[in-house]
């Protein structure tokens, strides 16, 4: 079965599978953009650090809001295609308890060029850090605190252009 | 009007729950219910500067007026993604 | 069996083996920059397009001066730990007969933070483009054609900026 | 003295081989040996600006003097990585 492309997950992420997801995905409903197209590859995976601010990580615990945070990744989908309309994207993000050196999120772009490949994955991880609505619960040796970030506001521009700057777009 | 509230993170703590309902009424927005909230929980008043709030699983304004049955989300600032900056 | 981090090989690239080979290498002797230190990993894979400079693509094939090659990936993870201390890098190139989609070169870089993550992998590939001994000979319908890049030359200065630049470093 | 030379690509599409012995006396260096090559490949010629050469597997400069039993390689202009700009 092939995953959906912007998904919250309580089991293990599978980078190959959203890869293949990504990959067969046509960029546009004409079937345009199908792998004959796809040339570059970037992924990235956020993996859970043992060491936070210089405190020892035992283990974080992620939650979302599903249905909204799905529409997040497509909000980013959507402003990716606008941006780089050649680019496929898929993001998996996992949620509950995971351990130190287990991947919380992955993200993939399929492009014709690495130029955009490259530009669109890094472009995503920032949005997602702006607007996805997941909070992370770290427990660290001696306490646990919740790791709060930035408000949520899918309508900031400044926000947006912030992240097309860090993709270097 | 019926509003089911949803809690996340810090505010779930706060509150002891991660899902209320309220009664209120008629031209309620969702900044409205907040205030209403503070009231039982004031722990919640200083995220009231940072705060993000979605209707019906979509990110909403403040002073949108709330409907009978609406699902009302209060978002603290989130931090999703990999484990660190 | 844990494959080498610089590889040129005949067949088809397992990127998640390549994955688990960089996570689980140290940056440095002493074992400091292990697997709990990974916070981010970026992935490039290179796919054989359907389509070049309007020409259909049939197939490639990548022929690769392969003991030189091998040096000139360890060469680039040397400008990379130079660059990004914290970076791990790994580079597997494949070579011989490749079809439309098949991946001719992995690449995958662990770091604690994204930014690293990702420069690191942009710069190999453009590092890749410029001083790897390897070919493409590009089969289109109607004819074929050695495609012809840089002029590898490991010590020119102004190429390795210009990567960096591309990396946006 | 003896060298192995090796050619890539389209180098090896005009010599007929990716690998050819050559004699040559003491002194010589890749440079040498190079248009030593042209002399019996003029179709290497337009590779002159554009090559690159590696003895015994490590880039070296077209100067570099060789040594008896050095394996030569002549490298024309590299496109590894991806299969497009």
């Amino acid at each position: 079965m092939v995953p959906s492309l912007f998904l919250i997950t309580t089991v293990e992420l599978n980078l190959i599978a959203l890869m293949d997801a990504v990959s067969t995905a046509a960029s546009k409903p004409s079937g345009e953009g199908k792998s004959l197209q796809t040339g570059a590859i970037s992924t990235f995976l956020g993996v859970v650090r043992g060491e936070n601010l210089g405190r020892r990580v035992l283990r974080l615990e992620y939650e979302a809001y599903e249905p909204l945070a799905v529409r997040a990744f497509a909000r980013i989908g959507a402003e990716v295609a606008e941006r780089w309309p050649a680019i496929r994207l898929g993001i998996h993000h996992r949620i509950g308890r995971l351990e130190v050196g287990q991947a919380s999120v992955a993200i993939v772009t399929c492009s014709p060029h690495r130029v955009d490949a490259f530009a669109a994955c890094r472009y995503s991880i920032e949005r997602i850090k702006q607007i996805a609505p997941i909070w992370k619960h770290e427990f660290f040796e001696g306490g646990d605190v919740w790791i709060e970030g930035a408000t949520a506001d899918p309508h900031d521009e400044e926000a947006k252009a912030e992240a097309f700057r860090r993709a270097c777009a | 009007m019926r509003i089911k509230v949803y809690l996340f993170a810090r505010l779930c703590d706060i509150v002891g729950n991660n899902e209320i309902e309220r009664e209120v009424p008629i031209g309620t927005t969702v900044r409205m219910l907040w205030d209403n909230l503070i009231t039982d929980f004031p722990g919640l008043e200083v995220y009231g500067e940072s705060l993000s709030s979605a209707v019906n699983a979509e990110y909403a304004r403040m002073d949108v007026v709330l409907n009978d049955g609406d699902e009302v989300a209060f978002l603290p600032p989130v931090s999703g993604g990999q484990s660190a900056m």
